[in-house]
């Protein structure tokens, strides 16, 4: 395809010395008249809808028209009866600042762990929402954050609570996790049958089942351990990783099945 | 007898020494004296009209924030006071109470005289030029002489802050503003040329009077435009506004500068574009006077001379901030060579056609005036 | 042009200073050539129409160091790779400077950031990192989140 | 006045950005330039090589802050060559329209910003108000307006909502109007003429020899553009004109960046009628797992490593905003990559500033500098 030059002398030429400018700028002036096309902030805001409809007609230009509000990143809302501890939100921050910290439940009143999030490294990348399996962190429209002290900028689960106590818009959207997504593995001879991974799996959804006992060979040294294996769920399981961190003889690994 | 500036600052000081001198014992009463009157008159004529052009100036800057604002699209100042008229007032406050840090190496002398000197000598100007009739220090002959005379001291002040600050991009700045100024002031005072060529007369009041039934600005228009260009660089402001040219000097000649002493070369700027503002009304836009077919209600209320030229005055502002919402910035070499080989032939051209006007003592447009050439 | 028919024209040229050209996706090759003959590489290819050096890069490989340049063909419309391998105790290479003026801050980068030694280069001086800085940050022997001691020598003019 | 050096910079209003200029003027003259990098090196290259593939993205939002798209594009690019992985064709379409979202977004704001140094301050707000609708579209379908983190090894991060298409199409028709506009301001001015006529000249030759690319080579006379020249993405599908110029002046650069626009305007209509009638997938069926979703746990890293991934080396070219933007991703098989290296068109733009200044004035170094657009960020990186 031929490459299209710009006119070498264009139809925009001065004319006048300097009329041009002057008449685009008297036409600005006149159509700011009615509505610049500044939204005075604090009194006015892109996230009401409402809002964004008349500024559109009263100005007549496309402001806020892209906008929508409701896939904004801002600040995290946290349903705490919901969150499973999977640490998956943790785990997933680059930027590290979420930090796992005990709450007590709503309902149950007894400790769980849950996101407690540092704003002053926050990146609102929005990774951990996409990771949360249960929906439970999200993200909100709430944009306005300034603290006068960088402890205030630590929102401790309790306070993203309250944010999702708000009822903000939240944000919609949720990844589909990928179909060939790896499983939990298990290196069967280096299992003893802790039952840790099962203890701490967020899901419940790893059992152990009885594994037959062998007869020992003459001679052959029987290895102490619980004659129990886990296995794992693969439609009920988040992914967290949390047995692979806590089996003690590192016998779970990432896999797919073959 | 048309109230003047002078006459209510006398009648104020003489209401308040007589009820000073009624309260006071017998031995007391001469504070009413003549020569007592006189001088508190004068001082109080002097914090009047000061007081009155500072408000003036503020309030100067407001309009160009808000009508720049809207040539921008956006609102300017609107938070402070009704719609953000009070907001030059917070920034001056703020400004106030800000520390002035002088360079270790700047001189003091230069570094704090140097604005200082700039306000004062801006601030003259305003003693001066008459709003309406009556309304400046008197009756002086040469008042335009003295006023453009004045006018001119600002490149000197402003070099020595640009000296004495010890900085690279003031020194540059400092250097440029000289040397537009120097530049400028030939077609403006050429231009002005013009207008005394046709009045007759170094005395503002007259030139103004003698504009009641037609503007200079018509028959002198090439005078007009010259004038106002060379204003534009007089004064600094876009598009002639490289002395601050903040693109590649920082701000130019007062880079250094913070603080009040910053707030002083902000202010003078504007008392100098609200002056330029004055002198283009005062020369060529017939001052106060509005022509006789106005209807003489619109034109004979109270202080409605006032009124008027102030109305004229923020037109002609208006103007200068239109041209610089539209207009970039010049280079050095081109606006000295605009201002040698254009601004000087053409303020010579207009003068030659002021000559013109009055050989033929016919105005073109507006006919036949008596009187007219002095 | 196919890498195999290029490393047959380029070889014809070079002989042994071309170890191979590799297939790289979306680049008409990665040429492997030995550092000691790296500015007769630099000519033949900037004479084969490769006029636009893009981007020198070094990698630490921990035994060894690599440097790799990206050019391309206005000819052609194609990008190349040319690669080469040096010892790490002495990582030096010639510059490109000479065939490839716009080498030069791309080879000081790679220098401060990798300890390449450009040899012949003009003007080999610290261009991200401040003056006098005494580490390459990105060998893989730098690590993150450790304490380093660091003089910065500030410039007056 | 004899010769002095004077540094524009870190902190200059000239500067946009963190950067010095220093030149030696003599009087009103340059006769020597050196520009010095590195205020804001933030070592992306070497962070990344701690972190995941899709968390590498996070970076290349904060490597430019006008053009955070188009990074992730390039990087994302290299990283699928490494990993061997292919989006979906509508994640490929999602792609090439926020690259040029971005090119507008990055456009307008250089608009704003060399206007702005020449003194001309209305233009400025005209150009900051235009963009902003283009993050009101990023907005609305990354949920930021400056930090996508849209862009994932394998795809996009999600679809576009609902009834973007129709608003994106408004925005269009804003901008077509409003270059109109720009065009009168700055074209219209004689002012402006004078001042950028014949000013920063660089000719094709020394473009190519500097390393210099993107509008100030096109602006030269070349019509080098890699989305014509070595396409990728889906601008092999999409019908667009190279804008170009000859004077290589700044002039030059500003009719061809002017022209880039339109032409954005353009490409972007024809992926918003491709995108209505074209519904699926935006990510990969098949993506290892520590990519498909952007976990994995970070204390104990060595646990994926029990498995090695299939090695790789991945290069890409986009042409960026700023010129010709360049990624080499080595995979090692780990979860993090091995290497990044990063080409910044801005970098070589930058490095060739002495042989557009000198022999100017220092008044000219603002526009000059200004149409050199430059962007510190992805520079330093």
């Amino acid at each position: 395809m031929s490459a299209a030059a710009p006119k070498e002398k264009p139809s925009t030429n001065p004319i006048l010395w300097v009329a041009r400018p002057m008449a685009t700028a008297a036409r600005q002036f006149a159509k700011s008249l009615i509505r610049p096309s500044t939204i005075v902030y604090p009194f006015e805001r892109l996230e009401d809808p409402k809002f964004r409809e008349e500024v559109a007609v009263a100005a007549g230009k496309p402001l806020g028209v892209g906008a929508v509000w409701d896939n904004y990143r801002g600040v995290h809302a946290l349903n705490i009866a919901t969150c499973i501890s999977c640490n998956l939100c943790a785990f997933s921050c680059p930027d590290v600042c979420i930090q796992m910290v005990a709450v007590p439940d709503a309902q149950t009143k007894r400790l769980k762990k849950c996101p407690e999030i540092d704003y002053g490294k926050c990146s609102y990348c929005g990774f951990c929402s996409d990771a949360c399996p249960e929906g439970c962190l999200t993200m909100t429209t709430r944009y306005e954050l300034s603290a006068t002290k960088r402890a205030d900028m630590i929102y401790s689960p309790e306070k993203l609570y309250e944010v999702f106590q708000r009822k903000l818009p939240m944000n919609p959207i949720r990844l589909e996790r990928p179909k060939n997504e790896d499983a939990i593995l298990l290196d069967a001879p280096l299992c003893i049958g802790c039952n840790a991974c099962a203890r701490d799996c967020p899901t419940q959804c790893i059992t152990m089942l009885d594994i037959p006992k062998p007869t020992p060979k003459p001679g052959e040294k029987l290895p102490r351990r619980i004659w129990k294996e886990p296995v794992v769920n693969d439609s009920d399981c988040v992914r967290c990783g949390t047995c692979i961190s806590v089996c003690p003889k590192e016998c779970l690994f990432w896999g797919t099945h073959t | 007898m048309t109230v003047t500036l002078y006459s209510v600052a006398q009648s104020i000081a003489q209401a308040i020494l007589g009820a000073i001198a009624s309260v006071l014992p017998p031995a007391g009463r001469g504070v009413a004296s003549a020569p007592v009157v006189t001088g508190l008159a004068v001082l109080l004529f002097a914090a009047i009209l000061l007081v009155a052009s500072m408000l003036n100036t503020i309030v100067l800057i407001w309009f160009e924030r808000k009508l720049l604002g809207r040539f921008m699209d956006r609102r300017g100042a609107m938070h402070v006071g009704f719609a953000g008229i009070l907001q030059n007032f917070a920034d001056g406050l703020k400004l106030a109470r800000k520390d002035t840090v002088r360079p270790r190496e700047a001189d003091t002398l230069g570094f704090w005289t140097g604005p200082t000197a700039y306000l004062v000598t801006s601030l003259i100007l305003f003693g001066i030029l008459p709003v309406s009739s009556g309304w400046n220090s008197g009756v002086l002959p040469l008042s335009l002489l003295l006023a453009l005379a004045i006018f001119s001291f600002a490149p000197l002040f402003i070099f020595v802050s640009a000296w004495s600050s010890n900085n690279k991009y003031s020194l540059m700045g400092g250097m440029r503003s000289a040397a537009q100024m120097i530049a400028y002031e030939v077609p403006l005072l050429l231009s002005v040329v013009a207008v005394v060529l046709v009045s007759g007369s170094f005395d503002l009041t007259t030139i103004v009077e003698q504009q009641q039934n037609y503007w200079y600005g018509g028959p002198l228009l090439l005078a007009l435009i010259v004038f106002v260009a060379a204003m534009l660089a007089e004064m600094e402001r876009i598009p002639f506004d490289l002395p601050e040219a903040e693109a590649e000097l920082v701000e130019g000649w007062n880079t250094e500068y913070g603080g009040m002493l910053f707030a002083f070369f902000m202010l003078s700027d504007y008392v100098r574009a609200l002056v330029g503002s004055y002198l283009v009304v005062l020369l060529f836009l017939g001052g106060w006077t509005m022509p006789t077919w106005v209807p003489s209600t619109l034109t004979s209320f109270p202080l409605a001379g006032i009124v008027w030229f102030m109305i004229k005055t923020y037109i002609v502002f208006g103007v200068f901030v239109w041209v610089r919402a539209a207009l970039p910035r010049v280079r050095t070499d081109q606006l000295l060579r605009v201002g040698w080989n254009r601004m000087i032939p053409l303020a010579l051209l207009s003068v030659v056609l002021a000559a013109g006007v009055v050989y033929a003592k016919c105005l073109p447009v507006f006919g036949c005036v008596p009187g007219l050439g002095g | 042009m196919e890498p195999g028919e290029w490393e047959r024209t380029l070889r014809a040229s070079l002989g042994e200073a071309v170890v191979a050209v590799e297939p790289f996706a979306g680049t008409r090759g990665r040429v492997r050539f030995r550092a000691g003959r790296a500015l007769d590489v630099f000519r033949t290819v900037h004479g084969a129409g490769f006029t636009h050096l893009s981007m020198v890069g070094a990698i630490d490989w921990v035994d060894h160091r690599e440097v790799f340049y990206v050019v391309w063909s206005d000819a052609a419309k194609e990008y190349a790779i040319l690669s080469t391998d040096v010892p790490a105790d002495q990582p030096r290479v010639a510059s490109a400077t000479s065939v490839w003026p716009s080498a030069n801050w791309h080879e000081r980068e790679a220098w401060e950031m990798v300890d390449i030694q450009f040899e012949g280069h003009p003007d080999l001086r610290h261009l991200l990192m401040p003056d006098g800085y005494a580490f390459h940050p990105l060998l893989r022997s730098f690590k993150l989140h450790e304490p380093e001691e660091l003089e910065v020598k500030v410039r007056h003019v | 006045m004899s010769e002095m050096w004077i540094n524009m910079g870190p902190q200059h209003p000239m500067t946009h950005g963190l950067w010095n200029l220093r030149v030696k003027i003599d009087g009103e003259l340059i006769v020597d330039a050196d520009p010095e990098m590195g205020y804001l090196h933030r070592g992306i290259e070497k962070i990344s090589e701690d972190r995941h593939y899709n968390e590498v993205v996070t970076l290349m939002d904060r490597c430019c802050y006008v053009a955070g798209m188009s990074w992730e594009h390039l990087y994302i690019l290299a990283s699928e060559q490494a990993l061997s992985i292919a989006p979906p064709e509508r994640a490929e379409y999602i792609r090439t329209m926020a690259d040029e979202f971005q090119r507008l977004g990055s456009h307008l704001m250089w608009y704003a910003a060399f206007v702005q140094d020449l003194g001309l301050m209305s233009p400025f707000l005209y150009g900051m108000r235009d963009r902003d609708l283009i993050l009101d579209l990023f907005q609305s379908f990354t949920g930021a307006r400056m930090t996508y983190e849209y862009m994932r090894v394998g795809g996009v991060r999600n679809d576009l909502p609902p009834g973007f298409t129709d608003r994106a199409r408004k925005v269009m028709d804003w901008l077509v109007d409003r270059f109109r506009e720009y065009d009168a301001l700055c074209l219209g001015s004689d002012i402006f003429r004078k001042r950028c006529d014949g000013l920063g000249v660089l000719s094709q030759a020394q473009c190519v020899e500097l390393g210099v690319t993107g509008p100030m080579l096109r602006s030269a006379g070349s019509s080098r553009d890699l989305r014509k020249d070595r396409p990728y993405s889906a601008y092999d599908r999409l019908e667009f004109d190279v804008a170009r110029a000859d004077a290589g002046d700044v002039t030059a650069r500003y009719l061809v960046r002017m022209e880039e626009m339109r032409q954005s305007v353009r490409i972007v209509r024809q992926i918003l009628d491709w995108l209505d009638t074209h519904p699926g997938p935006v990510m990969a069926e098949r993506v290892p797992r520590w990519l498909g979703a952007p976990y994995a746990p970070i204390g104990r890293e060595d646990y994926l490593l029990k498995r090695r991934y299939p090695k790789g080396v991945g290069f890409s070219a986009i042409e960026e905003p700023h010129g010709e933007a360049q990624a080499y991703v080595v995979n090692e098989g780990g979860e993090h990559p091995y290497r990044v290296k990063f080409r910044s068109p801005v970098f070589a733009n930058l490095s060739a500033a002495k042989h557009y200044l000198v022999g100017y004035h220092v008044a000219d170094i603002p526009p000059i500098m200004g149409s050199v657009d430059i962007c510190v960020g992805e520079c330093d990186r």
